[in-house]
């Protein structure tokens, strides 16, 4: 329980003696000049960073969409880039393969020769590090639009946006939470707050600069179904994370679960809670640059063209009666592997059809089941933020290792073994996704009734128990085209 | 006689855990003794574990596209480590991109599995498998 | 002036004395024998009564999927058929082609042979009066499941719907307005409505005998854009007319024009609205089987295969939202030609994906905006059926002819001569459609003032005027995946 | 010289009267003096309005999938009527199903047309193709 990391900046100097170890992970390291990054950045086009492009669509009140996308070689990925801005998307993504995620870049190199050779698909992504800063210039510069943002892995976080940001990447999705509950089997949460305490000194450091480079906060992505309140807190940990190192715009991302009402509840209580803990923080002058939607990645797709198209759909639909300002949908290929250009280019004429019809009518919905959800959410949250804080002493990153450590902080099918899995989640009669059991999180009673009473209705309506097979049953119910799983 | 004994895991640099868990769970419904390795897991491991228990199966889960690259020389190693007799199961998604499941069942039978399992597989059958696999081996 | 048709149910010895020289059109007009056509239907599952169909959907609170659909040889509609009905289509269509609407029926059989032939596709639907009862009953046996509703031209009618109804279909579109006002160029009203009350009456028939045919309800089909109260007005005089001659069961339709809180306002008001007609009149015992919404079919279709999944889908979703029986899409080929069976089904399974996930949340939608539309709707509606009912001194059919020739029922872009076409619509900021020109409409001041409004503004936003040309760009807006039309 | 005469309409069975309605008004915006006769027009009526008007040109709209049939021997009667000169253009949705467009483009050329366009088609574009078409006939 000593010595343990804390929620304070850097000093600059400490930052910069920090920075030798990991430009030296590969020989692409020394083309990073701060210097020449900042300089760099500042001649982008507005268009190009993604802080601005979010504010601007905010303004125009329009939904944009954020893909996933990447692919090994750099002509691919400057093709796939160039198709993404055609088809209108202004958020651009470098996902990254899986073995630049484990710095395994002698294999990653190996493999390129392979490909080049035998024109094999042998990478899963973009391997942005062994490219380095001249090489990843280029996709910026093969178009004239797009804010560019990589996907990256814990391990590769500090060398890779030390590539990306000197490369003119201007977005990162920067949690503590993001690698270590989704990605990772043994990485510690200490070790990932370290490692995302570096990257956003390094965003605070080109913030001091005046390039604004934007943080889009994920919090604790869910392998298991269960409310996103666990993830909301954690990405208003996150938000304070980068505020105290000096990053100044934060783009608030909330993962959808399929029920309307509670996801667009999520959608309003999301950024004003966390622009209210960052304000009582002090942090008044980071700006909130937008909130981006997703799907929590949770669900495999169904394989028939139609239902394949009816997913994005949905997403779109319900992201664009939240007016978020960008939504991650997946393609209609999802369910098949990566997808290819022309099936994002298919998918995002879709999806975006939906997002300007929906957005051109200025709705505001009002539902009693979105307040509803709204309270319940609100209730949750602050609990657990609270939570952090008091058993922190007030300190955010001390406050979620002990909570983790006690599952006040908690994900079932958590892929990392320090995560407590006493929690679980479950559909009810609406397809709004329940607490079955609350292991160890702090909720007052009140929230557990109002979830205790939605279980056993549904208990009642289908007459038998919420068990572990009716959770796999919910898990692939978009699957077959419905909400809820059915026997 | 005693419950198989099987080990589960994700194999090479894939974290996708969900499939795994599924499976490991209705094994362990289904009266296997399971050993579950969880993501993240070289070969090697797999091997290990599968020495240290003695185990009747290995259900190796990929879904990240890389899979033919982590398990090169698997069957053989297994061999080498005196498991002769370890049925070797692999599921998930196999390639990268959207390609012929087929191609995937032929590549990764040659590369030693008994069996291959597209994305998204019903988990029921391949138990049925797995007993019937047994049976035929004189182990259940 | 003298003589016109009444509104008043029509004795069963002259109903059955009128059938005769329908009939006699095609010798398959003897094949209908109503007694035992009486005994068949009797003898049907409920899963093929549209009426018993509907009601279950309601109970269930899911919406179905009613298409368009319809094609030349008795094989190849069967084959249709079967394959609707396995993608979850519970109401099936027969569309008829265009000779069979005009009685061409010796060019039918022609073109039957040369079908058979040499293959080509020469029919653009199913000639049910060439095919006659005996066989167009194979096309109801070879399913389990499904309410059949045949889809005719004015001429067509009598006989058509003797031979549909004597072969088990059990809905019908038996409205005056549909024909006369979308298909016909010299026909007039006064026979439209003379020919529809023959078909209520054959309904009121079967009624007698404890066999329910529904029809439903789709008033005066609009060719131009303009809010649909001249529409509902409409399908409320034709729940009238089916009411008088005997008929019990009347689906309420909607068309939809694009802008969520207008067409949610409708399907809310719509069915209200005739319920109380219908109640004033003593048609107490007339049930409203239900609504069916469909995007009215002014809009032409974006040929991408996103796009063209984005129509249907948004069709789906306001649909859903709304909380209808059922809705009819346009399908992923309908600007492409007559849809293939495939398409068929790839459509329906995106959008029964999207119906069933929204409708399993039992969404119960409020915005301001809808109240605010359902307002408006109402005044309008009320004012154009109350005139219809004080110059026809309380006859509906007596005011209706009147209100035509008068302008007090309009539309624009009318193929038929007798229409005043003084009207004109344009969309507003937020998409929904409003009166720019109001012709001889009997609206309230207010509600003119409301348009007026919502019109200037739109103008002021773009600073242009909405000319005919704006109109234009409104219409293929949906085809540009645009909600409003941009210059 | 005066204004082109031309004669507008859906013919044979088909209702679709949007697009000819358009098609109709663009025409007159442009100058054309438009003789517009709606929907369901029999190809005979087309003629007749031709030699009444002295026309220059018969645009003749179709979207119902019928039209190949409709105007079996237009072409031939147009001829017969005297309407040697007169420019033929067709447009719409000329076939039955999903098809390709090239195919109606040859087929109504056969026919006598001189000018097919697909559904959806710009009006703008074909009065640019009308205006020259009736130049190279020094008629405007
Ligand atoms: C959830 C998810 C994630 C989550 C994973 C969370 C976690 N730790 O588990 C997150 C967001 C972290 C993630 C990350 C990545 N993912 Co991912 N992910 C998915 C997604 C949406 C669902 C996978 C899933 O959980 N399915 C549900 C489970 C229950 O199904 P299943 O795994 O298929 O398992 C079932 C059966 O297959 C069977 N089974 C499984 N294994 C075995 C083994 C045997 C022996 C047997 C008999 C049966 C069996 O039993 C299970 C139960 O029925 C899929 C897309 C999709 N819709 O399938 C993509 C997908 C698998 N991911 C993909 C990729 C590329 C990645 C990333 C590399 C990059 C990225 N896109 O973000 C990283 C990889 C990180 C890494 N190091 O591995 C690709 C793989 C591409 C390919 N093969 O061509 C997919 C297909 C998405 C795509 N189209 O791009 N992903
Ligand atoms: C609206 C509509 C209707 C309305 C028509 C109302 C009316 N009276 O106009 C109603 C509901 C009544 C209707 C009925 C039918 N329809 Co309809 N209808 C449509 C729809 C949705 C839009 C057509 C339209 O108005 N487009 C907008 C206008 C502006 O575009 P346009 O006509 O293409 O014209 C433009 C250009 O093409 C060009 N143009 C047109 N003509 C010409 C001529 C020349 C010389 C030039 C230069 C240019 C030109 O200029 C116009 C302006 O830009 C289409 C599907 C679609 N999305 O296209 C189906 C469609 C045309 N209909 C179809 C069918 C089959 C029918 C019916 C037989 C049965 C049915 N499905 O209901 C009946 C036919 C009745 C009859 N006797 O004709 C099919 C035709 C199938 C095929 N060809 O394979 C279509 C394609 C739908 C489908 N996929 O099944 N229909």
């Amino acid at each position: 329980m000593e010595n343990r990391l804390r929620n304070r900046r850097l000093d600059e100097s400490e930052f910069l003696k920090m920075r030798a170890p990991f430009l030296a992970q590969w020989p692409t390291g020394r083309e990073v000049d701060l210097d020449e990054a900042v300089e760099y950045q500042k001649n982008l086009p507005d268009s190009k960073n993604w802080h601005k492009v979010a504010v601007k669509l905010h303004e125009e009140g329009r939904t944009a969409i954020f893909p996933r996308a990447g692919t090994g070689l750099l002509e691919d990925q400057i093709s796939l880039s160039r198709k993404l801005v055609e088809s209108g998307v202004p958020f651009i993504p470098v996902t990254t393969d899986s073995y630049t995620r484990q710095l395994e870049f002698a294999k990653v190199d190996e493999l390129l020769e392979e490909i080049r050779r035998s024109g094999r698909k042998l990478l899963n992504g973009f391997p942005i590090i062994n490219y380095g800063v001249k090489q990843t210039r280029k996709i910026i510069e093969s178009v004239d639009r797009g804010a560019f943002n990589p996907r990256l892995s814990l391990k590769s976080y500090p060398l890779a946006t030390e590539i990306s940001f000197a490369a003119g990447m201007t977005g990162i999705a920067a949690s503590s939470f993001i690698s270590w509950a989704a990605y990772e089997k043994n990485a510690t949460l200490e070790q990932s707050m370290a490692t995302n305490q570096y990257v956003h000194r390094l965003i605070g450091y080109y913030a001091d600069r005046g390039v604004i480079i934007s943080t889009d906060n994920h919090g604790w992505i869910l392998t298991g179904m269960q409310p996103m309140t666990v993830n909301l807190a954690t990405t208003i940990v996150d938000a304070l994370m980068v505020a105290e190192q000096g990053g100044k715009s934060i783009t608030s991302v909330v993962h959808l679960m399929g029920n309307m009402a509670q996801d667009l509840a999520w959608i309003r209580v999301a950024p004003r809670l966390m622009r209210e803990y960052l304000d009582r923080f002090g942090y008044r002058d980071v700006s909130i640059a937008g909130v981006f939607a997703q799907h929590t990645p949770l669900f495999p797709m169904p394989q028939g063209m139609g239902g394949a198209f009816a997913f994005p759909n949905y997403t779109a639909m319900v992201a664009a009666l939240g007016n978020v300002e960008a939504v991650s949908v997946r393609t209609i290929d999802e369910a098949l592997g990566i997808p290819t250009e022309e099936s994002h280019a298919l998918t995002y004429e879709s999806t975006n059809w939906l997002l300007n019809v929906i957005r051109a009518q200025k709705i505001d919905l009002t539902m009693k089941e979105i307040d509803e959800e709204a309270v319940v959410a609100e209730m949750e949250i602050r609990a657990l933020v609270d939570k952090v804080l008091e058993i922190g002493d007030g300190d955010v990153i001390v406050g979620c290792l002990k909570a983790v450590e006690e599952g006040f902080l908690d994900s079932s099918f958590s892929p990392n073994k320090q995560v407590r899995d006493l929690v679980v989640g479950v559909k009810d009669c609406h397809g709004a996704i329940r607490w079955k059991e609350f292991g160890n999180l702090p909720f007052p009673e009140e929230v557990k009734k109002f979830h205790r009473e939605k279980v056993s209705e549904r208990e009642k309506a289908e007459r038998r128990k919420m068990d572990y097979e009716v959770l796999v049953e919910d898990f692939w119910a978009f699957s077959k085209g419905q909400l809820i799983g059915r026997a | 006689m005693a419950n198989p004994t099987v080990i589960t895991g994700t194999v090479g640099k894939d974290a996708h855990v969900i499939g795994t868990k599924i499976l490991s769970r209705a094994l362990r419904e289904a009266g296997f003794n399971v050993i579950e390795l969880g993501i993240l897991t070289p070969p090697e491991e797999f091997i290990k574990a599968a020495v240290e228990n003695n185990a009747d199966a290995i259900l190796m889960s990929s879904l990240y596209g890389m899979a033919e690259n982590d398990v090169q020389g698997f069957k053989e190693n297994c061999i080498k480590a005196g498991l002769n007799d370890v049925l070797l199961y692999i599921g998930g998604n196999l390639g990268v991109g959207k390609h012929d499941f087929r191609d995937d069942e032929i590549k990764f039978k040659k590369l030693g599995f008994d069996r291959v399992y597209p994305p998204a597989s019903d988990v029921k059958t391949a138990i049925a498998d797995l007993r019937a696999d047994l049976k035929a081996k004189g182990k259940a």
